[in-house]
Parts: structure tokens; C-alpha cells; sequence
């Protein structure tokens, strides 16, 4: 699915996107460039008059969002973004509606409304800015903070273990999920591209630095000596390749991925493990997914799955058309008139 | 059959009758059909349905016995009555449960068939009551319900657990014959509801005849009832209950302001009805979402307000109290929403199937910050549908959440319904706007509401949330001046809203010395018993609020015409908390919160006990 | 891991564990068999004075059960039955935590404490009482009913896809997942006393029976005639058997999970899928959790995985006890009297 | 270095500074040292924190602008001052934010260096006000702060950007040079700090004395200034801020209790502090547990409590709505818990970083049902420690959940704080029930309380929930009688507590004609405002509320003795609508919500109005 297969009605630009409110953002923040990339994206994906698009966010940094988009845009309460949202679609299915979330925001105190929200297959994006810590509040430990993780709340380190987003969203069954980086520019844009472009909910993390609380969380995966060594990228139908010079590659065996030296003239390319983002089955993603939690693997990042089905705003609209038909459009008089009913003269 | 016999026929001027029995009895059932046939043959009527939080608790205990209270009379009435005349008890437990309630002299028919040592035992008697004497000073009706049913049933096709269940329609028949009523109305039902299963038809009518003619053909009743129909104002009229009425209030308001309704809601009794209700109604576009909780109900419900639908959200007090933030947001982003808050029995879960009115300070009150809301309260089922249509107007003029409070007395309980004229019905017509000219997210117009432009309008991109905005520009503001005069704007345009709506009326005795005043689901208790009042010779008036905050305009001149003001309420004092800080007056309480609506009888004494000797 | 490796001390019986409550459930509700068989698997699981055993609960049919086990109950309000636990727990790690829930109470109001609470591996028992139904509140759907379910509040079917919550169970980490059936008892019984066995947060979904709103939901799972054929009973190291006589077996092809008859001659026990409970991998578990989904396929039952990690309670009591060694025990006088202070005389 | 050498030395009696620059500048930390400085140096003080809701805005712009305030004196002060005396801009952006407060010829200290075109247009500035006169009628001191800094830090390897960082204490070296301070605690602070970046001690230390030193040596400081010690009763000191008391408030009660401390809790501004706090006293066999979310803060805490913790939750205003239902659950239960909301702008989410008093009426009234809680407030930063043990005696003692009140300005403000005797804390010990005889979950004491009888105890198994229970036994009731005996208890065992607190002391002039009411972080303005008008020959009386829901039992009393009442309120009269609720007495309104503490001046000249001309 490329974004190729889109007849563009419409030609808006990035700048068209830009609301005129001022960035508050720390300097230095990621989430400059996650907004930069969604509003470079948007002119792509985007094909319906912009008044058609609406931003919706909890609260936290990341959750300003919608202010610095010039569409329309609600700034929420903490953790009721995808609550909020799908009362605006279920409301007006015209509108492309997106959710600009934080890692509190949604996994914490909105992880109810963020698995009913996927399970229900409401047709919103949802992009979490996880920068493993509450930004806003000033450095308190989040759900996907690391276990061991000195915040200001944890003093001697946190007890918990984090979610892994996307297997929670795996696990609630959303029908499209995917990850990025927020330096990773040209990654990020097709990913917003690929979510914008899906029918029902888009879940797309994006890994985001908060170089005030948490400086430095995704290094490995950005700094130019050690991402390649540490990401890899899954592209459809391709071999699971990373290192510097794709020298090292992923098998399945079993259950179990085994990373391999390409180099050595044991294995080659064709020995690996290649991607297919609409495998139905969730084991594929379950395994991939969980990479993150197997010492010396990659991260991975791009789609892990992407499946089709009825939305639940075309559910809802297919019910009305049909009872419709079957009942005729509404009379309210026979409503209030109906039962049994009898004069007084 | 020889019908109307020899057996006598009284006149009689209203009357109360109970049904009770095992929750899987179907008493609740029984209840609605007489209500229906009574409301059809056009007496006035009043209805208490009255069930255990339990599902279906073992059958045979007293936890699980539903009733079922129905009040009816040629003459206007307004409550389910106090105590009831006739109890139809389908069990001991019902008896044992139901008998302290019952008049003196009062009639007791019994399923006599039921009175087994075993159930005996389950409803905790040591002796059969029947026997015992514990019965003395009542008529008591011994029947043999279930066996006759089994016999009127022999030879269809059912089996033995499916013929006890059509019982029920047996004593309802037997009711029918006692209250000389016309079997039409529930043959219909009965028709209707089992189109699909013409055995059940047939058990079903059967069984209810054989109510009927055993009455007729038996020797233990020697006389009949008769209530002459009420003389209502005219029209067509149909029987409701608080929750449906609430629910075609909403279905209306929706078609005549010409937005699609979104309703977005969690299960809780008493409210969930109103829910399932809305959800029959696909083919006007109502959209009603389950939602994962209740805050997910009323952020749904904000999300549809701003992309411009009609948005509600039902619930009931626990429920109201996890929709307070949410309820914030509303007041902080100016959007039109309605809160439906169906009171019960708290704090916490409290009383589920019962009602309350206890939520009123939460309402008015139970938010962080200055957060002023429109409160409006309902005061009988069928004034749910007209309060439900205010509900929205305010919410939709003033760019506000309006808070519309009904309880589980009145939302379960039901009355005879005059339905409105479709002409009559008001217009609630909205203009979005579209001009981008002179638009901002915070402009004000006269009524200080905002304007509400929707997304899919052209070049009127605009974001709000919950942080403080600037006024008229809708940017976030943090300027101290602002946020003063933003909490100041806030509030009043909430008191304008006193403007706006009808100014109290006095009813009774307008020279009076005191003043009955109450609000909500109390309405009929105290009108009846400022009638009695006034019958026995006292002079005494009554006012009752369905709008809360704010309060109307004349409520401070009317409260001070008065030397002595009663508040009866189903709380410790709430309503009489904010006149008292509102108005600066003393005021006598009457509280009394058992789960029940107030007795006429309570409030009755209590007048007099103000009033005593005043009557001459 | 069988009970037996436990040394037992305390020697209840069932009646022990019976409060003097009347049940107040319906007549024919599932609910019963999962009451008597908790009182019948108690004895050999609770291996400690009983007044040390708690039962927890949120609101719904399902979680009056508190009130009939004659232990410490606390009847919740609507969805919070895993926090009030959790609380009961870390405050007092002495004690044996269980939570009766519904599938309303766990999965719609309660699901981020659920989620959260899997997360974070409380050492709690859930037990779910899954009636795919709102008994309580009298027949509206729930988040487990089935799409097209007519119920009070879908009288025209509902729309939403339900969770399997299993799977959200694996998405949200938990250590140990199984399911049994209201009517399956010695199975039933066999899963208690696995969860209550476990150290962390047991996941356990039963299947019931609400005979007054929701009958007949696990008919084909519970019929003499049809479970077999519709029911598979996972069993550590055993290969997936099924079948009113034991033929038909599941092999894995790929992730694809197939159905072969070991009747034809074609396959035999030796070429089927063996199960491995301890199996790390969250694949195993998602593709048999899958077969819910998948027509044709029987529902499985048993345990789906169980893996083991160090507690909540227990990371908190360490933490505790590592900071008293390095700080010493606290000294208040010493607390209040640091900083810079100094003397006004 | 020839100190003093010249420079004249002013003696003071009180002095309010206000430093102000960048979110990135450094300021709380420089107002924090300053405020250690002058409290051990044996100042009364008051300081008020005031930052962005952003972290941090991009640099330069004037919503990116964090300030400090504080108010040192050589006599007793409460607040932390109307106008500064002086002014600190580390930017354009700081001065034109400020500039409209400052004192009419007050000094102003800029960092001149970074008042290029760039910053100014940042700032909004069309031309440079350094120059242009709008300075004029200011002390205008220009100090190339940050050139100066880079020049004393030479030789050192940081980067720019490090270097840059330190500028801070180039201008706290200049105040301290100011106002006469010694630079000894803010040197131990940098050791202790950056005990593992050494260069960075050696930075810091270098700009600290480079900006006394400049002080020193400059021409453009004529006279230097000085505060004598006040006057405090004896003891040893320290001072404190309301969170940082609040959090030790509460680790006290654990330890006088016997009980550990249980803290559920999910971060907001600006109560995050108390769960930071906390989390450091594991070595108490305190547990803080960071829910999920606000419910799941408060229901493990319920859950604890059930356990027999000492259980708080700690949250501000919208956490506060988010909890409502389960402070019902509390009630319910009647378990000990305390709840601690920091109030803080709203509705909704408000002003998050902003001062506010308007959660009262939802602290009291914001849950379905009836639903009684009590409610207390701190009135100081140390304050914040009594109130915090005295909510911890009253949850314990009652059985009931317990709301202390704090706010933004008083949790993050500090004071002085005289450290307690600790033989004079008091014993909060508690006998958990383990006798069989007698138990029921659901009898009460003289206190009208319920045993506590934890799991673990044998023989007590019982179970509790949020259905009504019945009294005595505990098991579910739905009776009606036993209902409103039970709202009834529960209401009249938080009434019964008005017996155990302190009656209000009048403070002024007792036989005044005008009565100042306030209650929580008030006290300070609304004190120093009577006092002055004292000062200036009027009479005036002030009580201050600290115990709400009850009010203390001589309040009745006390109010009837005045003539007239003014409450000032940083809401729109929440206090003034329950007094005048539960004591029909007018009172006079002054709100002013501005997210900021209420000014002396503005209280006082409410007052001059009131009772103009009446000083003679
Ligand atoms: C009901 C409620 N609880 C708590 C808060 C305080 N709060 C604001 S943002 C936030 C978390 C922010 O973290 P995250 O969602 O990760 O966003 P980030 O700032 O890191 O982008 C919290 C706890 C709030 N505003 N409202
Ligand atoms: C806050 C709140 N919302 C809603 C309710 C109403 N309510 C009670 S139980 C229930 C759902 C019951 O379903 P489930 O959890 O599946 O339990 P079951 O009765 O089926 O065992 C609901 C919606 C409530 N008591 N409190
Ligand atoms: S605090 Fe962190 S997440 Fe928030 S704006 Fe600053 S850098 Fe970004
Ligand atoms: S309603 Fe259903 S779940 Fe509830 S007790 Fe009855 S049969 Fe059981
Ligand atoms: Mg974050
Ligand atoms: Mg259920």
C-alpha cells in the first residue's frame, strides 16, 4: 500500500498545516520533530478540504499538539484523547480525526479508552509520543519508564516493569500498529503516512526524547555510531537485515528469532526471516514485538501489523441505513403517539 | 359463564393496590398491565415499582421479593399512595415483606398454594400466618393460584416450569375481574409480545381468564370494584414512566433543533433505560455508544457536542460523581452537553433500586474550581420529557452542560401521559456558524454563549481545551486578569439563564402563612398533602423548583412573602442548604431517606404539627 | 507443579471457607459451581491461617462472591477490584489477595486497573466471571458479547468486536493466563489451585453461565453432545487433542494452526502441536488464544502460560529493606531536623 | 578583595524581591537558595514560586518567563508580598512580564547582556525600554551578567552551554552582595550537589563570588542593603515548604501511629511534590505506590486502609473530581484515609501552576449521595505539617476519610518553620479490634466509629463494600429504616467531631465592628491586611478557619458578635456561601481569582470601604 495509490484531489502544503501559535516545546525537544514530520506528511495523505481534519489530545507536552496544527483541534483532559475522538467520528464520519498522546497520557491514566477505542476499531491515529517519563509534570516515571529507572519518584529506582505499547495494543486487538523514531525524519513521515492512510485505529508509537527528564532514552537507537547496530527496520516482504553494513540478519527457529552473522558465509539473506505486515496470525507480531525484551536484539521499528476490518463508525452508520430501510425514517409523531394510547374528550 | 352475578358492585374513589411476589414471579409484569388496562379505561394513576438490587435472589426469600405499587383514582392523583388497600402476595416472603405497609381492614389476596412449610421457612415464619391469627383485621383471600393455573393450562404443550410462570396472569385476571376492568389491553399485549410462540398465547390468555372467572364463578368475593374514569384535561393520552418519557424528550429535542443525537453512556440502574430506549431508535440517526465507562460516556458525548450533534450522557450517581471532571471540561470549553443523573440510594453504591435525592449539591457543586452548570430537575415521568427538551434548549442557547436531574421513583413509576401537540412542540433550530468575519473561538452574543462553529466548516479552524482561554480570542491565557474575568463570565451566564425560564408559580392557598417548597420527584407528595391540608382547612401554599441553578427570578420575593417555609426532601437538607445561603431564611426541614418517596401522611404531620389548630 | 509438592499445615475443609450468607444469585446461575469449587479447592491451596486470605471484589453478580467465603471480603465499587487489591496486597504482602470480577467490572469499567495491575505483576488472584453479559444491570452487552449480540441496549445486534481477554492478558504481560468453564468443576478446581499457586498476577478467565440474560452462551462448550468437539484442554507437555474420541488433534504449520483428523491414517498423536505452558515466548500463547477466533477451531481451556518474574509486593518489600540497610531504619527527629537549620534564641 | 570598602549600608525592615528570567534560567533554584539564605540568616520570610505551565518554553519568550518571589523581614511576615522592592530580569522577556508589579521606584537588576534585538523582538519589544525612557522613574542597575559570568569561569572545561547555566549564581552573588548575606549555606549546597561533578562546584562557587565581588567592586552600587534578624519565638529552624511539610506531616503521623504510611498516588502540579517527597522515606517502611491514574491512587489506598495502613492520596483539583466516587466508597466503609488536594487553578485543567481556593464546596459536597467527609485546610507552608498530623488523628479516630485542603501558593511557598519538640507531637497510637466478643463490623464507640479489625486478625472475618449496610451488624441492608438511620449516623459522626477541635481564636480587636473571615493559605494576606489597618487606627477582628466540615463550635457564636463580616476568598464565596448556609448571617464578599494569593492591599482596602473613616 503505498500513498501513490491516492488520487490527490486536494494540494496542500506543509505550511498549510502550521497554526499561528507559538512552539512552547523545550528546545531541544522531539517533539518538534514529530510535529514537523506529520505536517510534512499531511499534504500527502490528506484528501478532503482540511476543514475535515481534526486533532484531539489529553494532556502532557506532547498533548499541545493540536494547538501548532491549523485544523481543527480539542486539547483535552489527561487520558480521555481517544474517548474524545471517537465521539468526534462517531459524531461526523466525514472528519479524519487524529490523537496527538503522550505515554502517561495514554497508558497510564487512559489505557481504558485506548484498548476499548482499538478493540472497537474506531477509525482515529493515534500517535503516542513515548519518551518514557512525564514530560509536563517534570520527570515522574511513566508505564513504559524502565524497570530500575531513577525519576523523581523513584529515588531508588522504579519496581515496575513497563508495557510494551505495542503488544498491548496487539493484545486489544487494533487493526493497525506501528513504530518510529522521532529522528528517524523519513521513517517517520511514511509511518504517519501508512497510519493516515488506514481505515480504523492507527496505533503508531513514536519513540520521542526528552532531553530535560530523560535525556538521552533513545541514543542507542539515534546516534549515528550505534543505530544500525541497534534498530532494524521491517519493510514487507523484506529480510529482517540490520547492522552497519547489514551484515546481520534475524531467523525464526521455533518460536525463537535468532540473530545471525551475515558475513561469515554461514547464513545469507535468503536464510532470514522476511516480513509480511497482513499476516492475520499475531504471532508473527508477538515475536517481533517482543525483540525489545530480548537482550541484544534490535529494535524494531515500521509496521507490525496491519489488518482490515468494519470500523466501528461504519458499523454504526451501516446499522442506521439499514433500520432505516427496514423501519423508514423516523416520524416522531408515531413515536410519541405509539403504545396504547386512548382520549379524553 | 355467568358474569356479574349476584356479587355486589362498589364505587369506589381511587385505590392502591400491591402486587408481590418472587422476583422471577413477574410482578413486575402484572404491575405495568394493570397500569396500562387502568390508564386505558382513564382513571388518573401513579406507579412504584419496587425490586431488589438481586437479580433473582433463591426464590422463596424475603431479598427476593419485587413489588410492584399502583395508585389510581377518578380524581387527580399524583403519588403511588402511601399504604396500600389490596395486596396480591404470591408468597410468604411477599406477605411477610408487604403486611406492615398494608392499610388496616385492607384486603390480602394470597397464593395459597404457595404457603408450604418450605417456603414458610425461606420467609422466616415459625407458623403459618394464615393460620396463626397474624392475618386478624385484614380480608383475606385465600386462592389457589398456581394449581389453578395448571389446570386452566392442561393440554397445552409446555412444560410444568413455563406453566408456573403464566401465574402471574392468572392473579392479574383475578385483579381484573375485583376491579370490574375489560381484558383488551393485555389480550393485545399478550398477542403482540408472543407473536412467535402462539403456545404462549394461548397459556397466557388462558391463564388470565381463568383469573377472571374464578373471581366470577367463586363464592369467597362477594362484591366488585368499580373506579370511575378521572376527568383529565382532553386529549390523547398514553401511560409512561419517567425514563421513557426522558428518552422521547431527548428524541424530540433532537428532531426539532434538527441535530443528529449522540448519546454516549454506561449501564447503572435506574438509568440504563433511558439507554436502551434510545438505542430503538436508529432510523432518526440516534447514535447511542455503550461506552467502556462513564467517563468515557461524557467524553464521548463532548467529542460528538464539538463535531455538533445533540450530546447527552445518562447515568446515575456514582456514575455522575466519575463524570466530574469531564463535566469541567464541558464549562471550560462552553459546549452544549446534557448530563441525565437518574438519582438513587447513596453514597456510594448505596440503594441502586432505590430512589434519592441526594445528588443535588453534587450537581450543583461537585467539581474542582468554579464550574458553574445549569441544574434543572424533573418532577413527574411525564415532566421528563418536557424537562429533557428544556434541558437541551438551555444547553444549546447558552453554550453550556445542563445537569438534568430525575430519580428512580419517577423513572420507574409511571402516570397517564396527555401527549403534546407536534405544533406545539418548541423549536430548537441552531445556527452553526460558518462566517469566518468577526468569528472568534470566545466572541460572546447576548446570552454571553460562544459561538459554536464545527469542524468541516471552512476557515474556522480553531482548538480548544480545558486550560483557561482568553476571552473573545480563545488562546490559552494565563493572565490573572483574564481568568477573573473568565470565572466571572462563566458564572454569569449561568445566572442569566434566570432570565429565561418560567418564574415560579404558587399553588394553594397564595395568602398562606406557610410555604411548602420542594423539588424533583417529591412534586406529587407534597401536592397531595397540601391538598389534604387545604381540605382539612389550612391554609397553606406550595412552590417546587425544576430549575435549581439558577433559581428563578421571582424565588427570592416569593420565598419572603411567607412566615414559615417547609422543605421536604429526600436528603438531609440539600435544597434547603442553597435557599438558605441563597435567601438568607430560615427554613423547617422534613427529611427522611429510606430509599422510598415521601409519605403524604409524613408531610401531611408535619404541617399540622407546624400548623396545628390553625385550621379554624 | 502439582499441589502436592506443597506441604500442607493448615487442614481446612470446604465448609470453612463457607460464610453464613445466603447466596443470592439466581437459580441455575453459573456462578454457583464457581463458589463451590473455589470452597472445594481452598483447603489444599490456602496454606495459611485463612484469616489471612482476602477476597476482593468490583460490582456486577459476579462480585457478590465476597460475601460467601467466610474470609476478609471487601465488596468494591464498579471496576476498581484489582486496585483495592492491590492496595490490600502491597500494604500487607502477608496476605492471600483473590479478586471476583465480571466481565463488565474487569474489562469495561476496570480495564486499566486490569491492564495495569497485569503490568506491574501485583501478586493477586483474578478470577473472571465471564457471562459475555451485564447480569446485574439486566442484559446489556458487555465487551466480551459477540458481535451482532442482541441485547437490551443492541436490540438491532451489537456492533463492536469483543476482547479476548486472554490476549489482552498477554498484551498487558500477565504471568499466568488460563480459562475454565462454570460446568467443567474437577477442571475448574485444578485452576484455582494453579492460580492460587502462582506468585504474581493469575489471570483466570471462567466461562458462566448467566441463564437469566445471556443462556446457553457456552452451550456447545458444555453439552454432553457437542463439548468435546468444540472444547480442546491444554495439558502441559501432551500434544492438542481433541474430539468425542480423541481424534482429532492440532498441528502448527508455519503460525497456522490446523486441524488434522488422526482417524484417516494421515497423522497421529506424534504429529501434533505439543503444548508447553512455561513456553517465554508470547507466540505459543497468542495463536492458541487465537483459535477462539479462527471458525472451526475448539476453545481451548487450561492454562495458556505461566511464566514467573519478581512481584510488585515483593520488588517493593526488597526495595524497603535495601534502603533501611543503606539509610538505616528511619529516625524521625533526624528527618525534621535536616536541612539548614538553625537556632533563634 | 577590599570589601565594604565605600559602599554605604542601609538598614531595612523588609525588603520583597522578585527574581524573574527564563524557564531555563535557573530562578526557583535561585530563589530557593536566596529564601535558605535569609531564613537561616534568621529573616522572617515568604516566598512565592510562579512558573509556566510549559517547562520550557523556547528561550526568550515572555510565556516562557518563571519567577520567585520572596518577602524577608526583620518583623513577623505572612506573605510574600504585594509589589517587589526589587526586581532581578535575566531578559527583556522577565522585564516586561514584571516591570507592570514592581514598586514605583523600585530597583531594577538586568541582565544587560541579553538585551539584543533578537531577545527584545522575542519579547515583544519594539524598542529597547533600556533606552527608549520607559525605565524612567526605576532604579535601573545594567550588569553584564552573562559576560561577566564567562569571563570568572574562563579555564574551566564546561561547555558554552554549561557556562551559560551558571549564571544564576553570578546574580544571587550580587544579592546576596546586596543585602549584606554571607555566602556560606548557598557554597555548602553546590558541594553537597554536585558532589561528582567537581568542575561543576568550581563553576558554580566562581560565579557566586564573581557576582559578590561585583557588587563589591562596581561603581553603579552606591549603598548596599541590611534586615536584621527577626524577632521569632526560640527554637531551632528551618525553613519549609507547604508540600515538603504536608509529605513530613504525614511521616510523622506513621511513625506516632505505629502505622505504616501507604501512599496511593498518581503526579499532578502542584501536588506531585508530596508523592517526591515520600518516596524518599522507604527507610519509614513508607510505601508509595504511582497508580495508574487518580481512581486506582484512592482505591488502593482504600484498600490499604482495609489492610490497617495509615493510607492517604495525595492529588489537586481534577484529581480531586476524579475521585469522588471513591471518597463515597470511603464513607461508605467508613475506613481512615486522608485525602490531600493542592488546590490550584481551575475548572478543569485550568491554571495548573496557578494558586486557587475554589475546590471547598467539592471537597464538601462533591459525591452522589449523602455523603459527609470531614474537611480541614492549612492556613501556612508549616502549617501544611499540623494539618497533615491533625487529619491523620481525626481519619484514625473516626474511622472516616479525612479531605485536607492545601493550595498552589502555600505548597510551593515556604517560611520558617519552627521545629516541634518531638515529645510534644502527639500519640496517635491505634488498638486494633482482636476480640471476638462484642465485634461487629458496624459497632460503634462514643466517638460513633467502627472497630478497625484487619485481615490477619482471627476470628473477625467480616466484609465490607459500598452497599448500604446494616448499623451494628454490617451485613447489606436495603431496609428502609435502617437506611436513614445509617445517613443520619454518618452524618452526625463528622458533626460530633466539632467536639474535638479547637474552638476559633479571635485574633485584633475582639470587640470590633468588622469581622475579616478566611479559612486555608489566605491567612497570611488577609493577617497582614488587618494588621495594617489596625496600624492605621482601625479596628478590625479576623478568624481564620482551618476545621470546615464541621466548623469548629464556638463559630456560631463568634460570627453573631459582629456587626459585619467580610470574607475575602480567592473563589467566588465558597466559605461565604456556607456560613451564610449554616449561620443565616450576610456576609461581604471580596473574590478575586486571579490564580495569584490575594494581595494585602486589595484586602485592605476592601476594608477602608467597609469601615472608611471609622479609625478615629
Ligand atoms: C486528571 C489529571 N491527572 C493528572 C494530571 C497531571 N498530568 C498532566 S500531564 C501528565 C503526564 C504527562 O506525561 P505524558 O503523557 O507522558 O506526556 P509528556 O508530557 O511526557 O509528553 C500528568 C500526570 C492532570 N493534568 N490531570
Ligand atoms: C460506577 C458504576 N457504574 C455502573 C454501575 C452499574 N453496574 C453494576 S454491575 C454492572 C455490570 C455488571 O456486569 P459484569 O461485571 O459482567 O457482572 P455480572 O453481573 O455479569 O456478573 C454495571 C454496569 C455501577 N454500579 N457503578
Ligand atoms: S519537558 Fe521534555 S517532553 Fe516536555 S517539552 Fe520539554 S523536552 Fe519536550
Ligand atoms: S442475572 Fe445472570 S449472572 Fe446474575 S445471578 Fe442471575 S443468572 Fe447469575
Ligand atoms: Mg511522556
Ligand atoms: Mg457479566
Amino acid at each position: 500500500m503505498d500513498s501513490n495509490t491516492v488520487v490527490k484531489e486536494f494540494n496542500y502544503t506543509s505550511k498549510d498545516f502550521a497554526s499561528d501559535q507559538d512552539v512552547r516545546w523545550c528546545p531541544g525537544c522531539g517533539d518538534y520533530s514529530i510535529l514537523a514530520q506529520v505536517q510534512r506528511s499531511f499534504p500527502e495523505i490528506i484528501n478532503k478540504p482540511k476543514e475535515n481534519v481534526v486533532w484531539v489530545s489529553g494532556i502532557g507536552c506532547s498533548s499541545r499538539f493540536p494547538y501548532y496544527m491549523n485544523t481543527y483541534g480539542f486539547h483535552g483532559i489527561h487520558g480521555r484523547a481517544p474517548a474524545i475522538a471517537s465521539g468526534v467520528k462517531i459524531a461526523n464520519p466525514d472528519l479524519d480525526v487524529w490523537v496527538a498522546t503522550g505515554d502517561g497520557d495514554l497508558l497510564s491514566i487512559g489505557g481504558n479508552h485506548f484498548i476499548h477505542t482499538c478493540r472497537k476499531n474506531v477509525d482515529i491515529k493515534i500517535i503516542l509520543f513515548n519518551n518514557r517519563i512525564y514530560g509536563l509534570t517534570k520527570g515522574q516515571y511513566s508505564p513504559t519508564s524502565l524497570k530500575g529507572q531513577v525519576t523523581k519518584t523513584t529515588p531508588y529506582g522504579s519496581v515496575d516493569y513497563p508495557f510494551n505499547p505495542p503488544k498491548l495494543a496487539l493484545g486489544a486487538e487494533a487493526t493497525f500498529i506501528a513504530r518510529s523514531i522521532d529522528r528517524h525524519a523519513k521513517h517517520l513521515q511514511e509511518m504517519i503516512k501508512r497510519a493516515g492512510l488506514h481505515k480504523g485505529t492507527a496505533f503508531l508509537e513514536v519513540f520521542q526524547n526528552c532531553n530535560i527528564f530523560n535525556d538521552g532514552a533513545f541514543d542507542l537507537l539515534t546516534d549515528k555510531e550505534t543505530k544500525d547496530d541497534h534498530v532494524i527496520e521491517l519493510k514487507h516482504g523484506e529480510p529482517l537485515v540490520f547492522g552497519k553494513n547489514k551484515d546481520k540478519g534475524i531467523r525464526l527457529e521455533g518460536f525463537n528469532p535468532v540473530i545471525v552473522d551475515l558475513t561469515n558465509g554461514h547464513y545469507s539473506v535468503n536464510d532470514l526471516w522476511i516480513h509480511d505486515e497482513f499476516d492475520p496470525s499475531p504471532a508473527r507480531a508477538s515475536i517481533i514485538m517482543s525483540f525489545d525484551e530480548i537482550e541484544g536484539f534490535p529494535t524494531p521499528i515500521g509496521i507490525f501489523r496491519q489488518i482490515f476490518k468494519e470500523t466501528c463508525d461504519e458499523a454504526i452508520t451501516r446499522q442506521i441505513s439499514e433500520v432505516k430501510k427496514k423501519k423508514g425514517e423516523g416520524d416522531l409523531k408515531k413515536v410519541l403517539y405509539s403504545g396504547n394510547t386512548w382520549e379524553v374528550k | 359463564m355467568e358474569h356479574d352475578k349476584e356479587k355486589e358492585l362498589l364505587e369506589l374513589k381511587e385505590v392502591t393496590i400491591r402486587f408481590a411476589g418472587d422476583s422471577g414471579d413477574g410482578m413486575q409484569l402484572t404491575g405495568t398491565q394493570f397500569s396500562d388496562n387502568t390508564a386505558w379505561v382513564g382513571n388518573d394513576l401513579n406507579t412504584l415499582p419496587d425490586y431488589p438490587a438481586e437479580i433473582r435472589a433463591p426464590a422463596g426469600t424475603i431479598y427476593g421479593v419485587s413489588g410492584f405499587q399502583l395508585h389510581f383514582s377518578s380524581d387527580d392523583i399524583h403519588t403511588p399512595g402511601d399504604q396500600p388497600d389490596v395486596l396480591v402476595a404470591m408468597n410468604p416472603a411477599a406477605l411477610k415483606k408487604n403486611l406492615p405497609e398494608l392499610k388496616p381492614g385492607g384486603i390480602i389476596i394470597l397464593n395459597i398454594d404457595a404457603f408450604d412449610s418450605k417456603n414458610l421457612s425461606l420467609a422466616n415464619y415459625t407458623s403459618n400466618p394464615v393460620e396463626d391469627g397474624s392475618l386478624k383485621g385484614y380480608q383475606v383471600f385465600q386462592v389457589p393460584i398456581t394449581s389453578m393455573t395448571s389446570r386452566a393450562l392442561e393440554g397445552i404443550k409446555l412444560t410444568p416450569k413455563e406453566v408456573a410462570r403464566t401465574k402471574n396472569f392468572f392473579a392479574l385476571g383475578l385483579m381484573y375481574w375485583l376491579f370490574n376492568r375489560p381484558l383488551d389491553t393485555t389480550l393485545n399485549w399478550i398477542k403482540q409480545k408472543f407473536a412467535k410462540r402462539p403456545e404462549y398465547i394461548e397459556a397466557n390468555e388462558k391463564a388470565l381468564k381463568a383469573g377472571f372467572d374464578f373471581g366470577d364463578n367463586t363464592e369467597i368475593f362477594t362484591s366488585r370494584y368499580a373506579v370511575s374514569p378521572a376527568k383529565l384535561p382532553a386529549g390523547i393520552y398514553r401511560n409512561i414512566s419517567g425514563n421513557e418519557a426522558t428518552a422521547l424528550g431527548f428524541l424530540t429535542a433532537s428532531v426539532k433543533s434538527g441535530l443528529p443525537l449522540f448519546l454516549g453512556s454506561y449501564p447503572i440502574t435506574p438509568a440504563s433505560e433511558i439507554l436502551q430506549y434510545l438505542s430503538e431508535y436508529k432510523h432518526f440517526g440516534v447514535k447511542t455508544f455503550q461506552a467502556e465507562d462513564e467517563i468515557a460516556g461524557i467524553t464521548t458525548a463532548i467529542g460528538a457536542a464539538f463535531a455538533g450533534n445533540l450530546a447527552i450522557t445518562s447515568t446515575s450517581g456514582p456514575g455522575l460523581s466519575l463524570k466530574s471532571e469531564a463535566i469541567g471540561l464541558a464549562v471550560m470549553t462552553e459546549l452544549p452537553i446534557v448530563i441525565i443523573d437518574v438519582q438513587r440510594g447513596g453514597p456510594s453504591t448505596g440503594l441502586p433500586t432505590k430512589t434519592e435525592q441526594a445528588d443535588l449539591l453534587q450537581a450543583a457543586f461537585g467539581r474542582n474550581g468554579e464550574s458553574p452548570v445549569c441544574v434543572v430537575a424533573a418532577r413527574t415521568p411525564s415532566h421528563c420529557f418536557d424537562m429533557a427538551i428544556e434541558a437541551s434548549r438551555i444547553a444549546l442557547k447558552y453554550m453550556t452542560p445542563v445537569i438534568l436531574l430525575t430519580d428512580g421513583y419517577i423513572a420507574n413509576g409511571s402516570e397517564p401521559w396527555k401527549l403534546p401537540d407536534m405544533e406545539n412542540l418548541p423549536d430548537l433550530k441552531v445556527n452553526f456558524v460558518t462566517q469566518k468575519e468577526g468569528y472568534y473561538p470566545y466572541v460572546r452574543n447576548e446570552n454571553l454563549a460562544r459561538p459554536w462553529a464545527i469542524p468541516g466548516t471552512p476557515n474556522l479552524e480553531h482548538r480548544i481545551g480545558g486550560l483557561e482561554k482568553s476571552n473573545i480570542y480563545g488562546n490559552v491565557s494565563y493572565d490573572p486578569e483574564n481568568h477573573h474575568e473568565m470565572v466571572t463570565i462563566r458564572r454569569q451566564k449561568i445566572d442569566n439563564i434566570r432570565n429565561d425560564i418560567p418564574d415560579l408559580e404558587i399553588e394553594g392557598d397564595i395568602n398562606a402563612e406557610l410555604l411548602v417548597v420542594g423539588w424533583g420527584g417529591t412534586y406529587g407528595s407534597i401536592k397531595e398533602a397540601v391538598t389534604k391540608a387545604r381540605n382539612d382547612g389550612y391554609k397553606v401554599a406550595q412552590i417546587h423548583f425544576s430549575y435549581i441553578c439558577p433559581f428563578p427570578k421571582n424565588t427570592g420575593e416569593v420565598l419572603s412573602k411567607y412566615k414559615k417555609i417547609l422543605v421536604p426532601e429526600i436528603n438531609l437538607g440539600q435544597l434547603a442548604y442553597m435557599l438558605r445561603s441563597e435567601f438568607l431564611i430560615e427554613v423547617i426541614q422534613y427529611n427522611l431517606v429510606r430509599g422510598l418517596p415521601l409519605r403524604v401522611s409524613g408531610i401531611l404531620d408535619k404541617i399540622l404539627e407546624i400548623e396545628g389548630g390553625n385550621n379554624g
